[in-house]
Formats: structure tokens, sequence, C-alpha cells
């Protein structure tokens, strides 16, 4: 399998002090769906925004490992860069431009190089012909899902091999979340691009996965197959709701999983 | 790897009481002695130019200072302050032209006045941030300097309000030494005050609502009460600044407070080195002694007579440049670059950078 | 009607200065002070242009017009750039020090003497009757042409074409028009353009109209309270709000006192700011941001 | 904070650089060389300037040079005042000279008394303690003058008018321009004229128009303005735009030669002191060819009040003899009697109290379409100084 992203012992940093990220590898292959499952600040969305390049913000640095994008290293490169690249952002919120109209937010993003912007835009009409009816609404007035639609579908028009969404579930109702889970699958099957979707919400994540990683702590604790995680007994009880309230795994006594550091 | 706990090396204070002081070692008591001996004998070497030089450091200082509480401890902008200076400028010379009143009653009416239009201009901070507060009290600076305008055409002052020299008994205060001394502790007491202010919970609430404004109310900070303080007290000091100004110069009139004044103090808070008193000190130093270092430059300069049209657009280009580059390179003014010094031959012959900074 | 036609000018002049602050402001959110300066630099690059092309005023309008739009798109990549990301209020101090930069360059290369564009382009500025019952000079009927112009083709470029939309983008959330692939720095490069490309057609015709000196910083700081007045990140509000400073200092020379006309728009101004500080179209959030 | 003290210490010491000329006479100028208001005053210094340098290669004064320290002070008072301070306490001169806006004069004045110091206006507006009974230290040379200025125009404006006078007036919103129209407007009314409009325009003003739409609508058929250069030509050109076809008279600045050309006004009058180039005097060839030999950035026909302060300041060091000090200068300055060589209607003399002069003399000029040049409307008139 030739990975077409591959982060290898990624270590990150906020303020020079707290380590975020304790040496996480993964990888995604082209035309794969790939689930990072975790809690709150278990480190997923901080390994997309080291993936996306915009660690430095939040004064924030990538201090070991490397991220390879088709061999490339892109630790701490500018954002721009790495979206001309053709790796895309669906953030966790403020996904939109909220004051300009659907057209207008497609037509804010800049495909990358050597894509055809006509066919893009209508692509992103096709996986989401809701939006074509929404063509002169605000942003700022559309529903959450509308807007998660509008987010995937800008996202769609900036080209992107690789898409990395963040907490596509966030706030949303089950059947539109079940709806958008599908859409992701098809813009896959259509685009043959591969994707990155980090989530809370392991259930949906992992129906519509390829593979699957947990991370706690700054740290791989699980990963494999979707299909497999599903099963783990262990993802049955923390992440599908199995035994009732969630927990971290360091406050069962007995633990008895295979844990494998660094894949 | 050794298995020694690693032991705390350096300086540090044991009790709440030692954070509260002033001075703290041996070294500090010496070389304050040492500066103010200096100080002190320093206008009996100096000629009458430098003193006027020295005058002219005193009096920005305490502006500088003043602006520094405000904008660099409460974090509160004002590009108003040449306003505030022409405000206590004209109350004095008011009180004395139409009351004949002495200074000792001006100097305080001009304080007391200084903190009721601090007042005023520190009422739209209660509803404004930032970039519009700066814009609030730089409409304010215009309208002062409108009211004073109007007040010399009115009473027929057209060439500015003079002011007699002060008197104290017989003595005249027309003796550039006497001044000297005298705005010398004018500044010594402005920066007390000032320090003392700051390792007050004054100085705490200000820190906390510079820092953030919501954190700061919900810790239980009176915001509003504090802001509203910042503004009065800083005024206050530069409406006192103001008045000295026109007693030190004799006269009054609006041309002498432009917004480039404003923009002067502005600049030597940045140049100083944000929230740092000494950084007021150096900035107020920095940004009055500039002009004059390169009008002695360009004295050196080989046919320099014909240059002398074109001096004070080489100071404009010349402290435009200069703030540019504080602002881009240096933030930390040149308190930054005191402190990084300092740190270099604590250190010396080592190269590592200290966590903390040398001092305070 | 000679009211209306007064009114009109000044508001003119006003909006057009007033939407260069806008267009930066809305961009990337720094306060453009040394906005007066630059405009001046423009008039006095016309007087350079006019010596060097003395038979063609038109190629001498078109050039100090086009040196001007790269001063701006050099101003921001050689000094605003490094201050992005920096506090915002950095920033605007910057953007004074350039103004007093400035206004010692033009000193030093132009000197201080009063200076007449319109006499070094051989222009004479005519008078034309309106409506018979009012006049208005050639330079003052050009203000309010090229005012119409401006903000007719800015609303059309920031509505239709794809940089003005990207714009708009970046002025709403610069972090998500970055992970759109907008490249901010040329955006911001744009704004900077186009901010003085405006502001020298301001500065260029006011010069034309009443002759140039360094008073023409004081008229760029004049036009700022209309600019906030109608929200800082308004276009129709600058328009708005310049009409209404324009409307208040006319109406004060008219019927109460001329000198107060000087205070007035800064009187407006802290009105608005107790009243409604974010402007009459200007977004409430913004408030917060700065 | 030893450091620190050293530091400064330096850097002031480095300041006393100003080597006095021990062999000179030392002069001392404090003038608005630079900023907005420049343009009024640094020709005029650098006329004096070139007038100085001339008299030193012919060998200087008595024998000796004369050493003149410009200062720029940009019409800050601040500014001025540390400039007149230094002048007087390092420079140790002889004579102070101020050339900038009215708001400098306090503190020049008060160094002047301080040091006792004789003090010159030159081409800045005299105040009124140089009219007699005049201040003892106070001089002034320039041309124009309160009071006595709106008393020529008027005096003009009633020869001239053929119809009864409905006079507009203007002012810039400074002080001095202020009081001088208020005072025409109160002798307009004992003059029978009927002043309909006045106007003080507030400097930085983007449009002058509805200003002059106010004149205009008053009905006005003569405006008169003193004021800088700027208010009174573009209230004249707000005028005109509104297709105002009245008479319009203002003080002959030093720009007043080449703006005549340029506005090629017919009824535009322009009252002044100094004789205008266009004279073409003897003493104007020689101005001419000594800017020219000076390399001088500024026109030549607006030197003349420079030139006639460096006229005032040899005969007064000439007078004072070797060595001058400030009060040899003063006491030479109270006697003094000046030949200006037709640059004025007469010669510039000053008494024990009176430090403006014994006589002003006023000429009135215009543009002559036909002729397409200035021409005088009026020939010297003479007005006693009392």
């Amino acid at each position: 399998m030739s990975a077409l992203l591959r982060i290898e012992k990624l270590e990150v940093v906020y303020a020079r002090a707290i380590t975020a990220i304790q040496g996480i590898t993964l990888e995604a292959g082209k035309g794969e769906i790939v689930a990072v499952l975790g809690t709150n600040g278990a480190g997923k969305s901080t390994t997309l925004r080291a993936v996306s390049g915009f660690l430095g913000l939040d004064d924030a640095r990538v201090t070991e490992g490397s991220i390879l994008f088709k061999g490339d290293n892109l630790a701490n490169r500018p954002p721009y860069l790495i979206t001309k690249l053709g790796i895309v952002l669906v953030p966790e919120r403020d996904k939109v431009f909220p004051n300009l109209s659907v057209v207008e937010n497609l037509a804010a993003s800049v495909p990358a190089r050597g894509a055809d912007r006509k066919r893009l835009e209508e692509m992103a009409f096709t996986f989401f012909p809701k939006l074509s009816e929404l063509r002169g609404r605000t942003a700022g007035l559309l529903s959450g899902g509308e807007r998660q639609m509008l987010a995937l579908a800008s996202a769609i028009v900036c080209g992107p091999e690789l898409l990395l969404v963040d907490e596509l579930s966030l706030g949303l109702a089950p059947v539109v979340v079940e709806d958008l889970a599908q859409r992701l699958v098809e813009i896959r099957g259509k685009l043959g691009i591969t994707i990155l979707l980090v989530e809370q919400n392991a259930a949906v994540a992992l129906s519509i996965a390829d593979r699957g990683y947990v991370l706690e702590n700054g740290r791989v604790v699980l990963d494999g197959d979707a299909a497999r995680l599903k099963n783990h007994p262990d993802i049955q009880e923390f992440y599908l709701g199995g035994a009732g309230e969630r927990r971290s795994y360091r406050d069962v006594k007995q633990y008895r999983r295979s844990r494998r550091w660094y894949g | 790897m050794s298995s020694r706990e690693p032991r705390a090396s350096g300086y540090f204070r044991s009790s709440y009481d030692q954070g509260l002081r002033l001075i703290e070692t041996r070294t500090q008591w010496t070389s304050l002695i040492a500066f103010l001996l200096a100080l002190g004998a320093f206008p009996f070497l100096a000629t009458s130019f430098q003193l006027d030089l020295a005058c002219q450091v005193f009096l920005a200082v305490i502006g500088s200072i003043a602006l520094m509480l405000l904008t660099g401890y409460a974090g509160q902008v004002s590009l108003g302050h040449a306003g505030l200076i022409a405000a206590g400028a004209f109350t004095a010379g008011i009180l004395f032209k139409e009351f004949g009143a002495k200074f000792w009653i001006t100097i305080p009416a001009a304080a007391a006045m200084g903190a009721l239009i601090g007042l005023i201009f520190g009422l739209p901070s209660l509803r404004l941030r930032g970039l519009y507060l700066a814009v609030s009290t730089l409409a304010l600076h215009f309208i002062v300097i409108y009211l004073g305008g109007e007040y010399e055409t009115k009473r027929g002052f057209s060439t500015g309000i003079v002011i007699d020299a002060p008197r104290i008994g017989d003595l005249v205060l027309r003796d550039r030494k006497i001044w000297y001394f005298v705005l010398l502790a004018f500044a010594a007491v402005t920066l007390l005050i000032s320090l003392n202010l700051l390792r007050s919970r004054t100085g705490r609430a200000w820190a906390a609502i510079r820092s953030h404004e919501t954190i700061a109310e919900a810790l239980g900070i009176g915001v509003a009460g504090h802001k509203l303080l910042a503004f009065v007290i800083s005024s206050s000091m530069t409406a006192v600044a103001g008045a000295l100004f026109s007693y030190y110069r004799g006269f009054v009139s609006v041309e002498a407070f432009s917004l480039f004044l404003s923009i002067q103090y502005v600049a030597m808070i940045i140049i100083g080195g944000m929230g740092s008193l000494l950084g007021a000190i150096l900035g107020a130093i920095f940004v009055t002694l500039l002009p004059y270092v390169i009008e002695y430059a360009v004295g050196l300069l080989p046919n320099a007579r014909s240059y002398a049209g074109m001096l004070a657009a080489f100071n404009y280009s010349a402290f435009g440049i200069v703030m540019i580059l504080f602002l881009v390179f240096e933030p930390q003014g040149l308190v930054g670059i005191w402190r990084r010094v300092q740190n270099y031959f604590l250190l010396w012959p080592f190269k590592q950078k200290p966590l903390g900074g040398g001092r305070r | 009607m000679q009211l209306a036609i007064n009114i009109a000018v000044l508001a003119a002049i006003y909006a057009l200065i007033a939407c260069g602050y806008v267009l930066i402001y809305r961009v990337s959110r720094v306060l453009n002070l040394a906005h007066g300066e630059l405009m001046m630099l423009s008039a006095y690059l016309l007087l350079t242009t006019a010596s060097l092309f003395s038979k063609n005023p038109l190629i001498a309008l078109t050039a100090a017009v086009f040196l001007s739009l790269c001063v701006g798109v050099l101003v921001y990549l050689f000094l605003m750039r490094r201050m992005t990301g920096e506090m915002v209020l950095a920033a605007v101090l910057t953007t004074v020090a350039l103004g007093v930069l400035l206004r010692g360059l033009v000193v030093l290369i132009w000197s201080a003497q009063q200076q007449n564009p319109a006499q070094a382009l051989g222009w004479a500025n005519y008078s034309i009757p309106v409506f018979g019952a009012g006049r208005i000079s050639a330079a003052g009927a050009a203000l309010i042409a090229v005012t119409t112009l401006i903000y007719a083709g800015l609303f059309l470029f920031l509505r239709f074409s794809r940089y003005g939309i990207r714009m708009r983008a970046a002025g709403q959330n610069p972090l998500l028009a970055a992970q759109r692939g907008i490249s901010l720095h040329v955006i911001y490069a744009l704004a900077w353009g186009l901010s003085t490309f405006t502001g020298a057609m301001a500065g260029i015709l006011i010069s034309l109209d009443s002759g140039l000196d360094s008073t023409m910083v004081l008229i760029g700081l004049k036009a700022f309270p209309a600019a906030l007045v109608g929200g800082l990140d308004s276009l129709v509000g600058a328009l708005l709000g310049a009409l209404i400073i324009a409307a208040a200092e006319v109406l004060m020379i008219y019927y109460v006192d001329a000198l107060l006309s000087d205070v007035v728009p800064f009187l407006v101004l802290i009105l608005m700011l107790i009243v409604r500080p974010w402007g009459l179209f200007g977004t409430r959030e913004e408030l917060d941001r700065v | 904070m030893l450091k620190r003290n050293l530091i400064a210490t330096a850097v002031l010491a480095g300041l006393t650089g100003a080597t006095a000329a021990q062999d000179a006479y030392n002069v001392g100028l404090t003038g608005a060389l630079t900023g907005p208001a420049a343009g009024t005053y640094a020709p005029a210094v650098d006329g004096l300037r070139i007038y100085i340098d001339k008299v030193n290669a012919a060998g200087g004064v008595n024998g000796k040079k004369i050493n003149l320290i410009l200062l720029d002070d940009s019409a800050q008072p601040a500014r001025a005042a540390a400039n007149a301070t230094r002048l007087v306490t390092d420079d140790k001169v002889v004579l102070l000279l101020n050339a900038s806006l009215s708001s400098t004069y306090a503190p020049v004045v008060g160094e002047s008394q301080k040091a006792n110091v004789p003090l010159i206006f030159a081409s800045s507006v005299c105040p009124k303690d140089v009219y007699p009974p005049a201040n003892a230290l106070q001089f002034c040379t320039t041309a124009f003058a309160a009071n006595y200025d709106s008393r020529a125009v008027l005096d003009f404006v009633k020869a001239t008018a053929k119809a009864p006078v409905k006079l507009g007036l203007a002012a810039m919103a400074i002080p001095i321009s202020r009081g001088e129209i208020d005072y025409a407007e109160e002798l307009a009314k004992t003059l029978g004229m009927t002043p309909v409009s006045k106007q003080i325009i507030p400097p930085p003003t983007p449009d002058y128009t509805p200003f002059a739409t106010l004149i205009k609508e008053a009905d006005a058929n003569w405006t008169y303005s003193w004021a800088p250069w700027v208010t009174q030509v573009r209230t004249l050109e707000g005028l005109r735009r509104l297709g105002w076809t009245g008479d319009y008279i203002a003080w002959s600045h030093l720009e007043a030669e080449n703006e005549l050309a340029r506005l090629k006004d017919g009824k535009f009058y322009v009252v002044g002191a100094n004789a205008l180039f266009q004279d073409d005097l003897p003493i104007h060839k020689e101005i001419a060819a000594a800017a020219k030999a000076a390399n001088s950035q500024y026109p030549v026909n607006q030197m003349t009040e420079g030139w006639i302060a460096g006229m005032v300041i040899e005969a007064a060091l000439k007078a004072a003899g070797w060595p001058a000090n400030a009060e040899k200068v003063t006491a030479s300055l109270s006697n003094l009697k000046v030949d200006l060589k037709g640059l004025r209607g007469g010669e510039l003399q000053w008494t024990k109290d009176n430090h403006f002069r014994t006589r002003q003399y006023y000429r009135v000029y215009r543009w002559d379409e036909a002729k397409g040049a200035i021409v005088r409307v009026r020939d010297w008139a003479a007005f006693d100084v009392k």
C-alpha cells in the first residue's frame, strides 16, 4: 500500500511547554477513508492542525517527527502552501463565510494547481443538490447540516487529494450525520480522494471508514481495520456506549488490551 | 543519569514583604545612590542648553510615565495625550491670566482639571476597546484644542498666553538650575507614585484588565472603576506636566499641543518598551533627544548650513524610521535591548537564554 | 441649490478618502492612519510626473495613479506584511510611524512650498453652471464623477469578481480563507493597492481643485470620522457617513459658526461612538475582535 | 542605572558642539524652515542667508564675518523656545531673529528679555510691541503689519470703488488673522462701507466653496482678505468658480508675484509694502544674480524680505562696531536708518520708541490681461506711523 499521507513519530509542543502529541504514527493510503477517534483533548485536532499547517496560530510547533505527503515533509509549512498541494481542511467550527452567499462561498475557494474549477463546482453541486436550491442564500442563515454541506462543497472546489474533516457530526441530528457520511463515501468513490475523518462519534466514523486509529493523551492506543475495531471490546465499551458512561482506559483497573505503540 | 534532585539556584524572594520592596539588594542601593549623586551634580557641570534638554526630558518623563500607566499597564490606548497636556497648561494659563492665581493654586487645579477630563476621556472606555477607544480620545483631543484656541482668540492673546515665572517668597523660579531640580522632583514623585500604585491592588487589577477584561470582571475586579481610575490618575499626572510646561516655558498656546505631540508620547512608550516604567523613562529620553542628536549629526556634515532648511524633514523621517524599526524588530523596546544586554553580561561567557529575564 | 452642490462636493471628497480606510480595515482589521499621507504623496507624485510628461497631462495623471498603486502594494510587502499576526494596535501604530516618515520625505523631496499641480498640467479649473441656479468647478464635478465611478466599480468588484469575493472572505475569516487556498498576502497587498489608488484619486483631485501643501494630511484625518460613522467595514456606510459629515459641516458653516465646522466631524464621531460604536452599517461583532 | 546615566551624560556632552566663533558677529535665527508654515518663511530665510554670505564674501562688517546660525522650529513653540535658549546661552548671539508663526513669539520674546538680547522679527508678522511706544528689545522688518495694512487697503478701496462698497471679509481661523479682519470690519464701517459677510476659515479646509458661497450670497462687490496666502487665494478661486465678478483685494505675500501670473485675474488686487520683481530695479537684478550663484531652491521673487533683514543687520552691526555685544547692537538698532534701494517706498527708520518704521509705504498691483503682465495700480502711498 502506497501511503499518500504518512505521519511518523510526530511530536507537537504548545507554548514550548505542553506536549500535546507524543509520537503519533499514522498512515492514509490513496482513496482510503481513515477515521481518527478519541475523546476531548486526545490530540485529534492537534494532529489535523499539524497536517494543515495551522499550529503556528496557537503558538505550537512540530518538534519531532515528520508529516510526509507524497514524500514531501510538511511539518511547520505555512497553510496556504499546504492547500496548494491538495490538502484541504473542513474545520470544526466557523466553516463557512457567514456574510457570503452560497455561490460566493464556493467562488472563494482557490482550486489546487492544475485543477479544473468548472468541473469541481459542478461536482460539488451533484454531491449536494440541495445547495443549488440555496445558491443565493447567505451562508450565515443556513442550518447546521446545510452549513456542513457547504463547507464540504467549498472544500471540494479546492480540488483536494486529501480531505481533512474535523468533527463531521458535531451538533447535527443523527439523520443528517448519516446522510453526510454517505456523501463522504460517494465523494471518495467519484473523486478517488483520501479522507481523514476526525471524530468523537465513533459509530458514524467506523461505519464509513476503511481503517481507524484511536488516540488517547497524545498517543495512538489502537489501530486497525474499521470492521475489526468496531468489534474490539474496548471500543465497544468506551466508544460505542457498550458499557454505559464513557471513561478513559486509564480508569479501568484491569485492562485486557493488546497495546501496540508506534504501530 | 544522576539521581540527585535538581536544586534551585538563583535569587528568590522568600516572603511577600520582599516582593513588595522597591529596592532589594545592596548593589541596587549603591547604584541608586551613585545615580542620584550624578543627577545632583549634573546641573553644575552642564551648559545651559544641556540643562534645558534635561528639563525637557523630565517633563517628557512625567508625561510618558502617565501614558505608560494607562496604556502599558491598564491596557487603555490613548491618542489624546497632547490634549491632556494642553488642558493642564491652559488651566494654569487661564487661572493665572484671569485671576492672577499663584502656582500652588494652579498646579493642583491643573491636576484636578486633568482628573476631570480623564474621567470624560475614560467614559468611552467603558463601552469601547482598542482601536475605537483610541479614536475617541483622538476626537477629544481636537475638542480640547478647539476650546483652547477659542479662549486665546476671544481674549485677544493672539500670540499665546504669557505666564510670569512662579515665585516662592523672594525666590523667582527663573534660573534653569532651580528648574532642573524642581522638574526632577516632580518626575521622581511621579515615578514613586506609579511604582507604589503598580505594586498595590490597583496595579494588579490593571494587569488583569489588560490581559483579559471579561475574565477580570469574572474574578470580581471592578473593571469599570479601575479603568476610570487609570484614566483619572494618568490624566491628572499629564495635566500637571502640562502646567509645569507652561511655567517652565513661560507661555501657553494651542500650537504647542499638536497631534504630533501625542504621537511622540505614544512613540516614547513603544520605543521604551510597553509595560515597564524604566521603558517610559528611556523612551522619553530617547524621543526628546533624538532631534537634537540628528541636528548635531547634520551639523557635522560638510556644508551643513545648506541642510538647515531640511532639518525638520530629516527629523520627521528619522523619527518615523526609528518608530517603525522598533515596532517591527524590537517590540520590547529599549528595555528589551537593555535586558538582553544585561542577561548577556550576567551569563557571560555562556550563551544560554534564561527563562525569565534577569530582573523585574 | 449651491448649498446642495457644496455638500455634494465635500461628501464626494470625504467618501473617496473614507473608502480607502474601509478597504484596508475590512480586509485586514488594520486602521491605516497613514492614509492622509499616502494621499498627499500621490498628489506630489503627480507633480513629478506632470513635469516629466508636460505635453501629455493624461499620461502624467495615469502614471501618478499607477505609481501610487505600486506604493500601496510596496508598503504592504515591505512593511505591513511583517505586522500581520502582531497586535492590531501595533499595526496601527506602524501606520502612524509610516505617516510621520512620509511627511518628512515629502518635504525632503518636494520642499514645503505651496504647489499647483493643475498649473503644472496646464489645466484651468473651469466653472460649470448647474441647473442655472448653482455652479460647480470642473475639478469638483470630476470629484463627484470619480467618486461615483469608484464606488460603483468597487461594488461590482467585491460582489462579482473572484478576487473581490476572496477579499470579502478574507475579511470575514482569514483562517478559513487560508484553508480554502486564498493567499492572504496577495489579498492584503491588493487591498493596500486599491486603498492607495482611491486615496490617490482623492489627493490628486483635491490638489487639482485647490492646490497642494502638507495640510492635505489633515483633510485625510477629517475624512476618518466619515468612515467610522458609517461603520469601518462597510462601503455603503462610508458613503452615507461622508454625506452626514459633509452635511453637518456645511450646514454648520452656513447657519451656525464656521469655526465649529472644524470640530463637528469629531463631535459627530463621539456621539456615534457613544450611541452605536460599530457605526451605521458596521458589523456588531467587530467590537470584540479589536 | 549608573550606566544609563553615563550614557545620558555622554550624549549630552556630545551635543555641546556649537563652536561659537569668537572672531565673528554671532547672529541667531529660529524660524519655520520646514513644516506646514515653511512656505512663507523658508524663502525669506534663504534670502537672508544668501545676503549674509555675500557680505562675508566681501570681507564682512568692520572686517569681521557674520556668523549666522539658523535653527528650525517648524513653527512649534516648544522647539522655538529650545532654539532661542540655545542661541542665547550657548551660541552667545548678539542678535536674535524670528521668522516663524506668531505662536512662537511668546517663548522667543521670553528668552530675549531674560538675556537682554535684541530680537528682530523678519518675515514674520510684526507684533504690537514694535509700534510706538516700542518695547526696548523688539524690532520688526517685515512688510506686513496689523492695522496699517487694513488702513491702506480700505483707503485704496474707498478711492477706487465707484459704487457703494458692500464688503466681504475672509480670515483664516488663526488669532492674528481674525484680529485683523475684525479690525477691518470696524474700520470699514467708519469709512462708510457696509461689511456684509465675514468668513473665518479653518486652515485644513478641503473645499473653500461653502465660504465663498456665503460671501457671494451676501451680495458683496468687494472682498478683502488678510490671511496666509492659501486662504486668500483659495477663497478668491472659490468665489470665481461661483461666478462672482466683484473686486478682490488681499495682502501681497511672498507668493503674490508668481500667483498673479498664474491666476491672470484682472480684478484681483494685491497690496504690499515690497516692490515686486516686475519693477526690475537694479537691486532686483542683484538679488537674482546672488540667488542664482548660491543655487537657491526658492524662487528669487520671494527673497525680498530676507534681503531687507540682511541689509538691516549689516547696517546695525556696522554701527555697533567691534567687538559688539547685545547692548551695543540694541543701541544701534534703536537709532537706525537703512536705505532699502527701492525695495520699499522709502528708507527704513527706527527710533528709540518706534521699532516698526516711521513711515510705511504701500503699493497696489494687479494682473493686466491686455498687457499680459502685472501692472501697478497705485504707486507708493505713505502712512505715518505714530
